[in-house]
């Protein structure tokens, strides 16, 4: 038998000088189970709260209304207050008379007082059927994911583990480094990308802490914070990295060539080989898809039809350690975490689609990647700037910026962030390889909100000698050597045409193919171009929708890196606050299923937007619902949902919406 | 035609395949049909097939969830098996469909056949099942149009006459739940209508809880309706609980292009939306 | 000669009777025929001609819902009980509803008597009316009763071309007829239509023995277990009680329900002893055929056919009856 | 219609828009007429039609479901299913005989008390004008 206290509050004259309270706790008071009814000038007070402790206890009463302001100001407040006394918190009711009755009702207090009256008897009819509730406590793994071994990536995973925790890095090239690892050098400062970021790759490969799968891929994820399952496919390297010492014996026999992927089609490398020279791991994959000696087994398991391909088997012959293991399949490794970061960066724009612009179809018009290739040192010209169609030294280069963003026509409408400044890098740097060098650069505006970003832009103009031109060119076609470009300076509103060596177009940024698919897997919401989309663009920045689930770096937007570097870092600091705690605690107002009553037609499975609820066959045979009470928020979409009303609502249970509405007929 | 569905059934009761044929029989009037249960190769003569064979046999496929049944099944009916296994009360390996090509049945009361069809087959979408392992009768092409024409009729009235109408009706309904044991979108084991906690609705037969009774029947049947006409078929005082179902698919064709018992895959209505969608309440 | 009232004088004695009395007549509206109380103005609408109504006239007295009494919260709570403030008559009554009536009579007149249905009863008189072309689904010369039988109303009228034959049967509607247009007329009794019979001799017998025969089973496999035999029989009297609050008001109401509805046996805790479809439809002939005999003597039927007209799967007692007498032995 | 009759509205309004919404109205001390008597409810897809029928059935003039604006919902996608039962549902009480005035559904966002006070008044003035509802 309930034993109700109901407290109504003055809130000095916020409420008493619009609602009669003398008369609301008269009306109240014979309530059926209202043992007490009193008011007070300010509940929320220390000695309003006292008060309400002292008659809990007078009166031993076992459900409490408080009639004052909005639950959203106090409830928690009065929780505390009821808990105190060693009642379940849960058993409390706020009765909001301020916000949605005194203070809206200010110019008739008759009509306020009767108000009020109904607003606490439906507060009454509810906290009759309120129960005991409480929180319960989940074990955390603690152990992360990392999707995605770029700088991001790195930074994040590094920090974790540094913080003493384990950490599992998922790289789906056979080298971690992403983008990073691609530039030459890194504006403002021009330091040498390579010699920042290989200290950290070869820190992340040797952690104690740190377990590197690098040629692998997520492919599905189960369960919720604190207790991830994620199923992880690593594709066969058909070499067994615990022998090889990555001594390069076979990349440099190896006879079979393709264009390098990571050079972007301006170098070569071999079927077994490393991404680049300071790859880590510093051990080789076979590309079974041109592999002479794989194309042979496949030549025999099909029946042996047309041309057979040659035994070649060089690498295996030369292997001193015996490390080649044709025999190695892909497997899938499942493995438990408490949290995971997505961090899988971006690709630049595919420039192809600019038919204006040759359509890729021009081999001196480039990519702004490509030519940090070029410019490296280790790249597939050991740093020698040349045309990819002769070889020749490029004397003139335009730079089109602007390519594959705030392109409406592209469906590329953002700005990709970095690229005004990393074409102002080129352009100094072209000026260091050759003097001679004349840069030309179209731009819509020069963006550069970053600090050192502005004198670096100036520094392009003043000692390098670039001309900008405000125009996004029109055309660029072949003129016997040279490439023609056409637009026209905005600024003087006349027609232009540059004739060129080389044509550099500053490429965008786009999420990493696949990001959507991804974010399926892990239940997260990504935006219209696939980019990952935060809990809060501005509170939340590294939290999404899903709890325990961490976004970081550009494949939430277009970011230069240090933005990443921070992203990674901000990530890990809140992987690793929610690490140090042992155990979760989850909110008790969720769904729960009366299993007598479920037929078992799971819509509500389908429904939830958690993922939260499950099935499973009972002893006689019956599908039944099941909720993983660390899933569900509590939205109460599948009661609303459940036709013979088998799954209710903790603190919001469906008797209690509806004697909420009965009161009002009481 | 009689004679594939007798042999077939013969033949799956012998092999073992079903444990039960689920077909019809004649009634006691000599002249209507009823639900059949043969369990014994022995008995399939008693199964009959013709215009008169009105019932809705997928409802009773739900007493026999866990046992392999072979089931007799008119367009309508395979409707309702297919809205079954959409909402996973049966699995497709218990069922044998013997699926029957059908043109229409009859308007029929017990001892009399009335030379009209039913309004069902007015304007079911198809003659051939959607769904079976097995099918009697030479398949046919062309399928009905779908009309609204008695619902728009209602849809026109003004509010008050509406009110009036259904008030008429629903002042005769005696709650005696026909309308809802003979549906097979209907197999909760407890009805809201049922339960006590919360108490939804009284046990009053009386006017305002008639109301909200078949209100919620047919809104608990919104985009799961697959109008074989059943529970107006058997309602004791005759209401016209169709043109409750087919207002609502009316307008669950209209807004989400959608009619349930096609195929077993699709995502029903309610279980799912669309971002962009409209559904002409935007302001 | 033999007392005779024409169609005319008849409709004008009910438009008098209307008056003083509330008036219960069938008429026939949507499809469906029905008792309905009307005023005097309203007589033509009665259907003369009808088989008979889809509900049986035992609404009259045990009413689909009936709020039995009002407890008002005032100061001390009071209790108002429900009463019935006018006399009525019903016209049209079959006598195999009329003997469905005295049936019912038996299980709440017993005593204790329901006093809310002993109160409509002594209220009420029964005018009854001969059936002259019974339903195909009748039998109620198999169980006791016949087309013209006067046993269980007030009064009779037998239709004939001349009109209405009178036929007196109990004080109470001696008074009743006092003034009424009743003439003196040749007037011949239309021979009795002959009814299919049912075996119904000796059935309670068979019964007791076969109560676990997997027949019931094999019948339940077609059952829906919807009320409607129940609903529409003249003769089944199980109902529901609940308490409603509301408006500062508590009103105990009575509903009717079914043996064949899920809930029906479910006690405290969620058991139901009966479960099993078999096991319900078992009971319903049980009671009809056993324990109500057993009980009060006559078998629980007064073959007037509804059940079988409007059971939606043709579950048909006559069938019934037949299976369980070849079950004898 | 009589002046002197008060509709009386019931109102499910989500938690985390609406709700604090109607707050805001008060904050900011705005006045609306007192018609409706507010139930909180985490979110407007929480809201089961049988609550609407129920409320129609006891003797509400008006029901009002308000949640956040669609592609805001706390629990990301809620009030799109609020908006599909809905859609079908008003349309369908019309049909029975409620008229569809007496059934609103409003997206209010916590910023927008302004909103929610004149979606009130507003409401509360269409209900007078239909006046009292027969049952």
């Amino acid at each position: 038998m309930a034993r109700i206290g109901v407290f109504v509050c003055h809130c000095g004259t916020n409420i008493a000088g619009t609602v009669d309270v003398t008369k609301v706790v008269e009306v109240i008071k014979k309530l059926p189970m209202v043992v007490l009814a009193t008011d007070s000038k300010y509940t929320c007070s220390e000695p309003g709260q006292a008060s309400i402790r002292e008659a809990i206890i007078e009166n031993n009463l076992n459900r409490v209304v408080i009639a004052s302001c909005s639950p959203r100001m106090h409830e928690a407040t009065f929780r505390r207050t009821v808990a105190s006394t060693g009642l379940n918190p849960y058993l409390l009711e706020i009765a909001n008379i301020r916000e949605q009755c005194s203070w809206v009702h200010s110019d008739d207090k008759e009509v306020a007082t009767a108000k009020a009256i109904e607003i606490i008897k439906m507060a009454v009819s509810k906290v009759i059927r309120h129960e005991p509730l409480f929180p319960t406590q989940v074990e955390i793994t603690k152990r992360a994911l990392i999707i995605g071994g770029g700088i991001t990536g790195i930074q994040a995973a590094l920090d974790i583990a540094n913080a003493g925790y384990e950490v599992v890095v998922v790289e789906r090239e056979p080298s971690i480094g992403g983008r990073m690892s691609q530039l030459d050098k890194t504006f403002p400062t021009l330091d040498c990308s390579a010699c920042i970021l290989t200290p950290k790759m070869v820190d992340l490969g040797q952690h104690p802490k740190i377990k590197l799968m690098t040629y692998a891929e997520v492919k599905k994820v189960k369960g919720f914070v604190g207790n991830f399952e994620a199923e992880i496919l690593q594709k066969a390297r058909k070499v067994d990295h615990l022998k090889c010492t990555g001594c390069g014996t076979c990349w440099q026999k190896c006879p079979q060539k393709i264009l390098s992927q990571f050079d972007l089609g301006l170098g070569k490398r071999t079927a077994i080989y490393i991404p680049f020279a300071q790859a880590v791991p510093p051990k080789p994959v076979i590309d079974v898809s041109i592999c002479r000696y794989i194309k042979y087994l496949n030549w025999v398991a099909t029946g042996q039809e047309g041309k057979k391909p040659p035994e070649c088997r060089i690498c295996e012959k030369l292997c001193p350690t015996g490390a080649i293991t044709w025999d190695q399949e892909e497997e899938l490794i499942t493995e438990k975490f408490g949290a995971v970061v997505v961090a899988t960066g971006y690709q630049t724009y595919d420039h192809s689609h600019y038919q204006e612009y040759g359509g890729g179809a021009y081999p001196d018009v480039i990519s702004g990647l490509q030519l940090e290739r070029l410019m490296s040192a280790s790249g597939p010209t050991g740093g020698e700037v040349i045309r990819p169609s002769d070889g020749a030294h490029p004397k003139t280069v335009a730079f089109v910026c602007c390519v594959g963003s705030r392109d409406q026509q592209k469906g590329r409408p953002y700005c990709s962030k970095v690229c005004c400044m990393y074409t102002a890098k080129h352009a100094i740097m072209l000026r260091e390889h050759d003097p001679e060098i004349q840069c030309y650069i179209f731009y819509i505006d020069v963006r550069t909100g970053g600090k050192d970003f502005e004198e670096f832009y100036l520094r392009a103009i003043d000692e390098a000698g670039v001309i900008y031109i405000k125009g996004r060119p029109s055309k660029i076609y072949r003129d016997g050597k040279k490439l023609k470009i056409l637009g026209e300076d905005a600024l003087i509103g006349r027609p232009v045409e540059i004739a060129a060596d080389l044509v550099v177009l500053a490429t965008g940024m786009e999420p990493s193919i696949g990001a959507d698919e991804l974010a399926r897997i892990l239940n997260a919401s990504y935006d219209t171009y696939n980019f990952m989309v935060e809990a809060h663009p501005k509170l939340r920045p590294v939290e999404t929708q899903t709890d325990g689930v961490f976004v970081a770096g550009a494949c939430v937007g277009p970011r230069d890196i240090p933005e990443c570097v921070a992203h990674g870092g901000a990530a890990a600091a809140k992987v690793s606050a929610l690490f140090s705690q042992d155990t979760l605690t989850t909110d008790p107002l969720i769904a729960v299923v009366n299993q007598a009553r479920c037929i078992g037609c799971l819509l509500c499975v389908a429904i939830c937007p958690f993922k939260a609820i499950s099935y499973e066959v009972t002893r006689d045979k019956r599908l039944i619902a099941v909720v993983n009470e660390s899933l569900c928020k509590g939205c109460g979409l599948c009661m609303a949902s459940c036709r013979p009303k088998a799954v209710d609502l903790r603190g919001f249970t469906n008797q209690q919406i509806l004697d909420e509405v009965n009161s009002l007929w009481l | 035609m009689i004679n594939e569905i007798r042999n077939k059934a013969k033949e799956l009761l012998e092999k073992k395949r079903v444990e039960c044929v689920i077909g019809y029989e004649r009634a006691t009037d000599g002249l209507t049909a009823r639900p059949a249960f043969i369990y014994d190769p022995s008995e399939v003569d008693r199964l009959i097939f013709d215009e008169t064979c009105v019932h809705n046999l997928s409802r009773f496929l739900i007493d026999k969830k866990h046992k392999a049944t072979a089931i007799v099944a008119k367009p309508c009916d395979s409707r309702g098996i297919n809205l079954l296994l959409n909402e996973s009360q049966l699995k497709r390996e218990n069922l044998f469909i013997i699926g029957v090509v059908c043109s229409g049945v009859k308007k029929v009361r017990f001892n009399q056949i009335e030379d009209s069809l039913q309004n069902k087959c007015q304007y079911c979408p198809q003659h051939v099942p959607s769904v079976y392992d097995f099918l009697v009768g030479e398949p046919v092409t062309e399928t009905a149009s779908r009309n609204y024409a008695e619902v728009t009729a209602i849809e026109d009235m003004t509010s008050a006459d509406r009110k009036l109408f259904w008030a008429e009706h629903f002042d005769r309904c005696i709650r005696c739940y026909g309308c809802r044991q003979v549906c097979m979108g209907c197999y909760c084991y407890e009805c809201f209508v049922d339960e006590l906690d919360p108490l939804w609705a009284g046990i009053r037969i009386a006017s305002s809880e008639n109301r909200m009774w078949n209100t919620m029947r047919a809104f608990h049947l919104a985009g799961r309706c697959i109008s074989c006409g059943e529970c107006e078929r058997v309602c004791p005082v005759n209401i016209p609980l169709m043109l409750l179902n087919r207002k609502l698919e009316k307008d669950t064709v209209h807004l989400f292009d959608f009619e349930p018992g096609i195929n077993a895959e699709t995502t029903p209505p309610f279980a799912t939306f669309k971002k962009g969608e409209d559904l002409g309440i935007s302001k | 000669m033999t007392k005779v009232i024409t169609k005319e004088d008849l409709l004008s004695w009910l438009r008098q009777l209307a008056e003083k009395y509330t008036v219960v007549a069938p008429v026939t509206s949507n499809g469906v025929t029905l008792y309905e109380s009307i005023s005097g103005s309203e007589v033509d609408k009665i259907d003369l001609s009808f088989s008979n109504t889809e509900l049986s006239p035992k609404n009259l007295f045990f009413p689909p819902t009936e709020a039995l009494f009002t407890i008002v919260q005032n100061e001390r709570p009071e209790i108002i009980p429900a009463k019935v403030d006018r006399e009525a008559i019903i016209f049209g009554v079959r006598p195999c509803d009329a003997r469905g009536i005295a049936l019912i009579d038996k299980a709440f007149l017993a005593e204790p008597a329901d006093g809310f249905y002993k109160e409509k009863r002594e209220k009420t008189t029964l005018v009854g009316l001969a059936c002259s072309a019974p339903c195909p689904e009748c039998f109620c010369t198999s169980v006791g009763s016949s087309p013209a039988d006067p046993t269980h109303v007030d009064l009779l009228l037998i239709p004939t071309e001349a009109g209405y034959i009178t036929q007196i049967v109990t004080d109470k509607c001696k008074q009743l007829l006092m003034g009424a247009p009743v003439k003196e007329a040749e007037a011949v009794q239309p021979s009795l239509p002959s009814l299919k019979s049912v075996p119904a001799e000796g059935i309670t017998e068979v019964m007791s023995k076969v109560f676990n025969d997997p027949y019931w089973d094999r019948v339940a496999d077609r059952c829906v277990h919807c009320n409607i035999c129940a609903y529409v029989c003249p003769c089944c009297y199980c109902f529901d009680i609940r308490d409603y609050v509301s408006k500062g008001k508590i009103e105990r109401v009575r509903s009717w329900e079914s043996c064949q509805s899920a809930g029906f046996t479910r006690i405290a805790g969620g058991y139901d002893p009966r479960s099993t479809k078999g096991s319900r439809l078992r009971q319903r002939w049980y009671h009809k055929l056993l324990y109500f005999p057993e009980q009060f003597g006559d078998i629980k039927c007064t073959g007037c056919g509804r059940c079988v007209r409007s059971c939606p799967v043709n579950i048909d007692i006559r069938e019934i009856i037949n299976d369980v007498q070849r079950m004898r032995a | 219609m009589a002046l002197d009759y008060e509709p009386k509205i019931v109102g499910f309004l989500c938690n985390w828009c609406s709700y604090a919404g109607a707050d805001l109205a008060g904050t900011s001390r705005t006045t609306y007429p007192a018609n409706v008597r507010i139930i909180r409810v985490p979110c407007s897809g929480r809201v089961d039609p049988l609550f609407v029928v129920k409320a129609f059935q006891l003797g509400a003039d008006g029901v009002l479901i308000s949640g956040c604006h669609v592609g805001d919902c706390h629990y990301n996608e809620g009030n799109f299913h609020t908006r599909r039962r809905f859609v079908l549902l008003r349309p369908f009480l019309d049909y029975l005989g409620t008229e569809k005035e007496r059934f609103r559904l409003e997206w209010v966002s916590a910023s927008e008390g302004k909103k929610f006070s004149q979606l009130v008044s507003e409401f509360t003035e269409t209900l007078k004008r239909i006046g009292p509802r027969k049952t």
